[in-house]
């Protein structure tokens, strides 16, 4: 039993961990209306910038900041060159750009910063303490804070401040949005940039783990099926879905896996989205309209 | 009884052609079939048939799998390339364990294989709309990736999970040569162009496209709803299967779980929207353009010579930035794809040529 | 049998605001029956309940002589229920004709297979769609558009192809959602011509919803007034036009 | 109330298209004097919400454009602002059909009006107070979701929401539709009343002619996209002919 | 007649085309030259591991062009191709350059990967064409017979597998001693990961050890569960055979479960500073098999640092790569080329070799101890000789490196497989492979 829970624990770390990264997606599509497929480049962006950075003597800080700046800047100009020319466009469309903008990142990327893989220490052993009987890393605990903290943050400045109500305000309702005055192109900018930033958040927990390289984009196919279960538009959805889909892989590893012959994980969390869909078409926390005709 | 567009005047593009529609297409049809048959065989190196007109082609006829799911159908798939591995696997299964199955029957029976299993992944699109789809068959994508890697029994426990293509041939005549599977793909995609266009000019055809436009509509006109979206996977499927058969036998001269992954079906889908959707022709130019680009780029930058021993990882990395920005260059200026390019063109040929 | 079409008590609410409040209505065979009303007052979504496109919270139907407590949209078209819509709905990238022909789908009989292969029932399907569908067309007049591509069509034309499409399935009950919306005067009047046509050649039950109450007194054999989701006024056409429930629902509340 | 001064809201010959061919406006001039009340009427597809989007920019979303004609405010060319820009000059607009944000707060909602703004918190608590005294109802509301209200207060909702914004011109787009007859009453005497007592002049489309030219200073028909008929509120409910257009020009026209 | 402008603007536009996809052609002649494809992949998830290899392979090249005045004074013309690790543009390189380029010759193409090496099998069989594979070719393509133009030097998975459990023997102390060890194989789920599965449940049945199988989906970037599943089963030893950001995650993950980094074995793929670096200090004491051992104090390394790095002619852009497990590995791969030219120009003549003329020179290699010293390499690599009925090498050996938290250090001499353990085994399969593809296999006793 002991053995179930640490891996349904393990999993559920590694779900806080899917729910981050499907957080940068569900800001972009609450805004744009799109599944950003270039969320994995812009977190393979994030991580290699910050550790180029560190590596060359910058204080973390400093890094952080400038790499946040950089995130920034690269809202602005997708802003400006991909999502503008492309308003009220259809989603597949978009969704084809954002793929096209995957290749402009990490091709720039790589052709400015390099292929190499990096060692990023953010400063938290990954070593792990025993809690009765169960092993937890600490960097597992600390991630999982940051992650929370982050929810968190997210939280009140939706609820409380103008750019989060504006923000909620353009996913229920663009054109509503447009006519009491709310700039989209505006909104874009910003919601972009958050998103960079939480990019960069999570390129950095993903990065301590496994060295900051090209795989790191391969994030983004991780989170579809996230965002498939937890609503694409839903932030307590991306995490709940996160963490359903963490918990879902590994325990299916351990107790499916052996039945079939082999690891189960890449499709399993796709098998779990589109049973989900089946029963909840908009997810756990979306919302579904009514075509009218 | 009178009518009322006496006084609507219309104005706009017509459907039919000016000049005489059958003699047009009866020409445009001889042609191509003079060219593809007789002339590229003749003129074109080993090199051009095998790593540019070959792949070109393959790569169209899975964009014309891909388009009448999506062009025509409406639907959504994000898993092409595995309907192509499954059509491969099975190919070369039915080789291997049925050897006394003409290639023929072997392709139209792996592209039934991967129409049903089209079919069981498209039964989401019986409840789930638009992108939530592309889950399904983003699902198809990663299962039989593992499938193929995980059962050695599909590739005949060869070491490397790769299958190698069965020996290609016809009534006993050869068709491993360069220009024999040339011939085996042009003619195979000849036959899967006349049965596209035998689908789409259907009533079939006009029900997905019904479906497409207004599924609403088309329910409350009593268009059977979820069996055409299945058959719509279905037949997408069969090309896919037949498809992936030409890509790993003809073209690669292997297959491997890999060969068909997740690149492989945003290729086709970017085929799809290069070359517009809903046609038929457009898929080439697409395909051309998926082909074409990367190796132009390379020659450019060979023939400027700066490429050797210079840094090629940097000039490759350039080429995906470009690759990127064409695609989004074309979505932002070509909402209809490339098709549209030929047809402006012709269109303004036609009008010149009028007066 | 001298009704058609029956609705019990139908009730239908999106997110808690109420669309339709258990309404009652009879639809007699061969007659043209209007629904007027003001705009939100629940005509479209009679409609839309009546052919399945919405499912009703309460209430059922009966159509020619069948019971339902909902009907899916595509078992009301096979049952001989056909269909216009308010905004256009036609198939925007077919042809005038082609639209018209996807309204013969019900008709169909073949599969799939048949179809593309043009064999089998496909062949004499395919004559068959096409004789009716090019009389209707020449029936509405739209023999100079057939080829034409409906999106770009004049908006007037685009109503006549989606009335096409509907008529050509020969339904038993047709519902026309607002067929004469954003007409002229002479517009209006040709298509009312050709809607009591239609009821006078096919004998044709018909269902429409039209704001233009002059043109609705003078075409329809039987009115039902809605507003706010309820029936206002039901009846022949001369009590309607006196009823003062019409005349406040309709124009508004008058000082 | 009915003398007209120059140079507020001017709308010459403008054309406007969905799409690349679709005609919604043919040609439409029609003018707004300060602190009027403008009815836009006609029926439905005769091009009345084209009419106020063309004005508020907001076609964009349908794939709507402009293509003929001038907007003048102000004496001033409008055409090509961003409704942001319009928003920011005074001129709003509330959508047909409502448009609240249902998951938004009833507060949030009215709140986001005020974005556009750049006000301290002070100044917005204010504005929104003032909201309040407008739609009392509002306030015993404000921390329910606005797809959880009535229609009738979803339209207060998005009437309030845009005068936060601090309009000079409110473009209203079928204010009544779907609403009961008491509720409709309801709204039309409050914007009677923020027309009387904060000059906020109104350009609103109506089907519902009796009463949107009972409020109404000034009125102009559409039909088909074009202009068929204009005149004072008096003069239109004087004349027979309104019916006509308006109700279809059939014989037996309902007896009023 | 639109027609016929439709068919003109579409001609001249192929026209065009094939103007620019030729062009290179008209660079300047290259006659006299040998030509050496160099198939890279630098961008792709790969790319960190290839960047380090083609400079290995280029400045072996370089020294042998620049500083010995070509082989036997035929130079030697690198030309790159870029097939993005895909199987699509490595046959598209391949087409390009099988039959030279400017008039240098072809002799034999190194694909530098697994699937392509698949993938061109039947190709290169019908153009007579040589594709080498050191370290990652087929293993049935031992049998030279059944496959004349594949050359899998230098080693295969099944040795290492062997070398592997012998490692372990030596550590337990003795064969006898395995009786009960646990050995759990944690591997890339792909045909490469899977490859061990049959010779390591063939050698679990002869020495009696438990074999544990733990697959890990591509790209492995979450493995807590299966470490999880390592550590309940009481492994003793982790044969880890990652690939890419698998190994660094595994070694990870290894510490946060507890398990020690010296009890892990690293395959030739998980051995390179890049799998262990960023694993930081969790990989301090991770041992990893080489057959490229990582170091700069062999001679040809010594030589390559003084006429070529610290010249600046190297083709690294990183000198702190100089002397890993990639750049040994591509200086490795660079002398297996060129010492199959002197062979070859042994019977042929100083000149350069057609591909036929290759495919002798690659199946009658002999780079004995001698020779070995001769070059600079001891203890870089170990003997290898060729022969028709094998084209891996008769001796299979590879040494076990452990990494110090900065850098590999040697642990053990070159440990050999037992080349007849297995050898009925892939001879069986080869024969099958030959059945199933209609080849009748050569004569062992041809030459």
């Amino acid at each position: 039993m002991a053995y179930f829970f640490e891996t349904l624990i393990a999993g559920l770390f590694a779900g806080l961990m899917y729910g981050l990264v499907a957080i940068g997606f569900v800001l972009i599509y609450k805004a744009s209306g799109v599944f950003n497929f270039a969320q994995g480049a812009m977190v393979f962006l994030a991580a290699l910038v910050f550790v180029t950075l560190v590596e060359h003597g910058i204080h973390f800080w400093v890094a952080f900041a400038a790499t946040s700046a950089l995130m920034v800047l690269t809202a602005v100009a997708i802003e400006a060159l991909v999502l503008r020319p492309l308003r009220n466009r259809d989603p597949l469309t978009l969704f084809m750009a954002t793929l096209g903008l995957s290749f402009v990142i990490d091709g720039a990327t790589q052709f400015f910063l390099g292929t190499d893989v990096h060692m990023l220490d953010v400063g938290i052993d990954d070593i792990a303490d025993d809690y009765g009987g169960l092993f937890i890393s600490r960097f597992d605990i600390i991630a999982s804070l940051i992650v929370i903290a982050l929810v968190a943050v997210l939280a009140i400045v939706f609820s409380k401040t103008r750019m989060g109500v504006s923000l909620r305000a353009v996913a229920d309702d663009t054109l509503a949005a447009q006519s009491i005055g709310i700039r989209l192109p505006v909104i874009w900018r910003i919601v972009w940039s958050v998103a960079g930033i939480v990019a960069l958040v999570a390129g950095l927990l993903w990065g301590a783990r496994q060295g900051v390289q090209y795989s790191l984009s391969l994030v983004t196919l991780k989170a579809l099926p996230v965002l498939i279960i937890g609503g694409f538009s839903s932030i307590p959805g991306a995490i709940t879905g996160g963490l359903f889909v963490g918990a879902g892989e590994a325990l299916a590893d351990i107790y499916l896996g052996p039945l079939v012959g082999g690891s189960v994980s890449t499709w399993f969390a796709y098998i779990l989205a589109v049973a989900f869909l089946l029963v909840r078409p908009a997810g756990l926390f979306g919302d579904r309209d009514i075509e009218r005709v | 009884m009178t009518t009322l567009q006496d006084t609507v005047p219309e104005t706009g593009p017509t459907a039919s052609i000016v000049t005489n529609p059958a003699v047009l297409r009866l020409a445009l049809v001889l042609t191509s079939i003079v060219v593809a048959f007789g002339v590229v065989p003749a003129i074109a190196t080993d090199y051009w048939l095998s790593s540019i007109i070959i792949p070109t082609i393959v790569m169209g006829l899975a964009g014309i799998s891909l388009n009448l799911l999506q062009g025509y159908a409406g639907l959504v798939s994000l898993g092409s390339a595995a309907f192509m591995s499954v059509g491969v696997f099975s190919a070369y299964n039915l080789i291997l364990r049925a050897p006394a199955l003409p290639l023929p029957v072997v392709l139209v029976l792996a592209g039934l294989t991967a129409a049903g299993v089209g079919i069981f992944f498209g039964l989401p699109a019986l409840r789930i709309k638009g992108f939530y789809l592309g889950a399904s068959t983003l699902g198809a994508q990663f299962f039989f990736q593992w499938l193929f890697t995980n059962y050695p029994w599909f590739s005949n426990n060869s070491q490397s999970l790769t299958i190698s293509a069965p020996r290609l041939e016809f009534f006993g005549y050869d068709l491993q040569s360069p220009v024999g599977r040339y011939l085996l793909v042009v003619t195979v995609t000849a036959l899967l162009i006349g049965f596209a266009f035998l689908v789409v000019k259907s009533r079939l055809g006009r029900e997905w496209m019904a479906i497409r436009d207004m599924e609403t509509a088309a329910s409350v006109l009593g268009v059977r709803v979820a069996s055409r979206k299945l058959q719509a996977y279905a037949i997408s499927s069969f090309f896919l299967g037949i498809t992936g058969v030409l890509w790993g036998f003809a073209y690669l001269g292997t297959a491997d779980a890999h060969t068909y992954n997740l690149d492989k079906s945003f290729q086709v889908l970017f085929i799809v929207l290069i070359g517009g959707t809903a046609t038929i022709f457009g898929n080439f130019l697409g395909a051309a353009f998926i082909v074409l680009t990367p190796i132009l780029l390379d020659h450019l930058v060979l023939s400027a010579n700066i490429a050797y021993l210079s840094d090629q990882g940097a000039i490759t990395n350039l080429q995906r930035v470009i690759f990127g920005a064409i695609i989004i260059f074309i979505l932002i200026k070509e909402p209809d794809g490339l098709s549209a390019w030929t047809r402006r063109g012709a269109e303004a040929l036609r009008a010149r040529l009028k007066t | 049998m001298a009704s058609l079409l029956e609705l019990s008590n139908v009730s239908l609410s999106f997110r808690g605001v109420t669309a339709l409040n258990a309404l009652s209505l009879t639809v007699a065979r061969s007659e043209i029956c209007a629904l007027i009303g003001p705009n939100g007052a629940g005509k479209s979504s009679l409609l839309n309940v009546i052919n399945g496109v919405y499912r009703a919270d309460a209430g059922d139907i009966v159509f020619d002589g069948a019971r339902f407590e909902a009907i899916r949209p595509g078992k009301a078209a096979r049952l001989g229920i056909g269909r216009t819509f308010q905004h256009n709905a036609l198939f925007r990238r077919l042809t005038a004709r082609e639209n018209v022909l996807a309204g013969l789908s019900r008709h169909g009989g073949a599969c799939f297979i048949e179809n593309v292969f043009r064999f089998g029932r496909d062949r004499k399907e395919r004559n068959d769609f096409a004789a009716r569908a090019d009389r209707v067309i020449a029936f509405l007049g739209l023999d100079t558009v057939r080829d034409r591509i409906v999106s770009t069509l004049s908006y007037g034309t685009q109503k006549r192809v989606d009335l096409a499409r509907a008529l050509v399935s020969e339904p038993k009950l047709l519902l026309l959602d607002e067929p004469m919306a954003g007409m002229n005067q002479d517009e209006k009047k040709e298509m009312s011509r050709v809607i009591a046509e239609i009821n006078r050649t096919f004998g044709t039950t018909i269902v429409l919803i039209e704001h233009d109450v002059g043109i609705v007194l003078g075409l329809a054999h039987h009115i039902v007034v809605l507003d706010y989701g309820r029936k206002v006024a039901d009846g022949a056409p001369e009590a309607i036009r006196n009823d003062p429930n019409v005349i406040a629902a309709y124009l508004g509340t008058v000082h | 109330m009915t003398h007209e001064k120059a140079g507020f809201l001017e709308v010459r010959n403008v054309e406007a298209l969905y799409g690349q061919a679709i005609l919604a406006v043919h040609d439409v001039s029609l003018k707004v004097g300060e602190g009027n009340i403008v009815a836009l009427l006609g029926a439905n597809g005769a091009g009345k919400s084209t009419t106020l989007k063309a004005i508020s920019n907001l076609l964009g979303p349908a794939r709507g454009r402009v293509s003929k004609g001038d907007i003048l405010w102000r004496d001033e060319q409008i055409n090509d602002l961003s409704a942001s820009k319009l928003v920011a000059r005074g001129i709003v607009q509330v959508l047909e059909g409502r448009h609240v944000f249902q998951q938004l707060t009833v507060e949030e909602n009215i709140l986001s009006g005020a974005f556009v703004r750049k006000l301290s918190r002070n100044a917005l608590r204010e504005s929104l107070e003032q909201v309040y005294t407008w739609f009392p109802y509002l306030k015993q509301k404000r921390k329910i979701k606005a797809g959880l209200t009535s229609g009738g207060e979803q339209q207060m909702v998005a009437i309030g929401r845009a005068l936060m914004t601090k309009p000079r011109l409110v473009l209203l787009d079928e204010p009544s539709m779907g609403l009961a007859p008491i509720v409709v009453q309801e709204i039309f005497e409050i914007l009677r009343g923020l027309n009387r007592g904060s000059g906020v002049s109104f350009l609103l489309a109506e089907q519902n002619a009796n009463l949107a030219l009972k409020y109404a200073d000034h009125g102009y028909i559409l039909e088909m996209g074009r202009v068929a008929l204009s005149g004072t509120a008096e003069e239109l409910r004087a004349r027979d002919d309104v019916h006509d257009f308006y109700l279809g020009g059939a014989k037996p026209s309902v007896p009023h | 007649m639109s027609m016929l402008s439709k068919t003109i603007a579409l001609a001249t536009g192929a026209l065009i085309v094939a103007a620019t996809l030729n062009a290179p052609v008209q660079a300047q002649d290259a006659t006299g030259q040998q030509l050496y494809p160099l198939f890279t992949y630098r961008t792709g998830p790969y790319a960190p591991s290839f960047i380090p290899f083609g400079a290995g392979n280029i400045d072996y090249l370089r020294y042998v062009n620049e500083v010995e005045g070509g082989v036997n004074g035929v130079k030697i013309l690198v030309q790159e191709c870029e097939t993005a690790y895909t199987i699509e543009r490595g046959i598209e390189c391949y087409e390009r350059y099988k039959n030279g380029f400017n008039g240098a010759l072809t002799a034999a193409v190194y694909p530098h990967s697994s699937g392509l090496d698949v993938a061109l099998t039947d190709k290169a069989r019908a153009d007579k064409i040589p594709i080498v594979s050191p370290g990652g070719g087929q293993n049935i393509a031992t049998d030279g017979r059944v496959f004349p133009y594949q050359f899998p030097l230098i080693f295969d998975y099944w040795s290492e597998a062997q070398i592997i459990v012998d490692y372990i023997a030596q550590q337990v102390g003795g064969y006898e001693k395995l009786k009960g060890v646990k050995i759990a194989t944690l591997y890339h789920d792909s045909g490469y990961g899977r490859d061990t599965i049959e010779p390591l449940g063939i050698l679990s049945k002869k020495y009696g050890f438990e074999d544990i199988q733990i697959p890990v989906p591509h790209p492995g970037e979450q493995q807590q569960a299966q470490w999880q599943q390592i550590r309940r089963a009481g492994a003793d030893w982790v044969f880890l055979r990652g690939w890419g950001v698998m190994t660094p995650v595994a070694i990870k993950t290894a510490a946060r479960v507890g398990f020690p980094a010296d009890r892990i074995i690293g395959d030739i793929w998980s051995g390179s500073e890049d799998d262990a670096r960023p694993a930081g200090v969790a990989a301090k004491g991770y041992l990893a098999v080489s057959v490229f051992p990582p170091g700069t104090d062999y001679g040809i390394i010594k030589t390559l640092k003084e006429k070529i790095v610290d010249q600046g002619k190297s083709d690294l852009k990183d000198n702190s790569k100089f002397g890993t497990v990639y750049y040994n590995y591509g200086v490795i791969e660079a002398i297996t080329f060129v010492e199959a030219l002197r062979t070859g120009q042994q019977k042929f003549g100083n000149r350069p070799l057609t591909a036929e003329e290759g495919q002798w020179a690659l199946e009658n290699l002999n780079i004995d101890q001698k020779r070995i010293i001769e070059l600079g390499a001891e203890g870089l690599i170990s003997p290898l000789k060729t022969t028709i009925d094998n084209h891996k090498g008769e001796t299979i050996a590879a040494k076990i490196i452990q990494w110090n938290g900065e850098s590999w250090n040697t642990r053990t001499d070159w440990i050999k497989a037992d080349s007849t353990l297995f050898a009925d085994v892939i001879k069986a399969k080869a024969a099958a492979y030959a059945a199933e593809k209609g080849i009748t296999p050569r004569e062992a006793a041809s030459n």
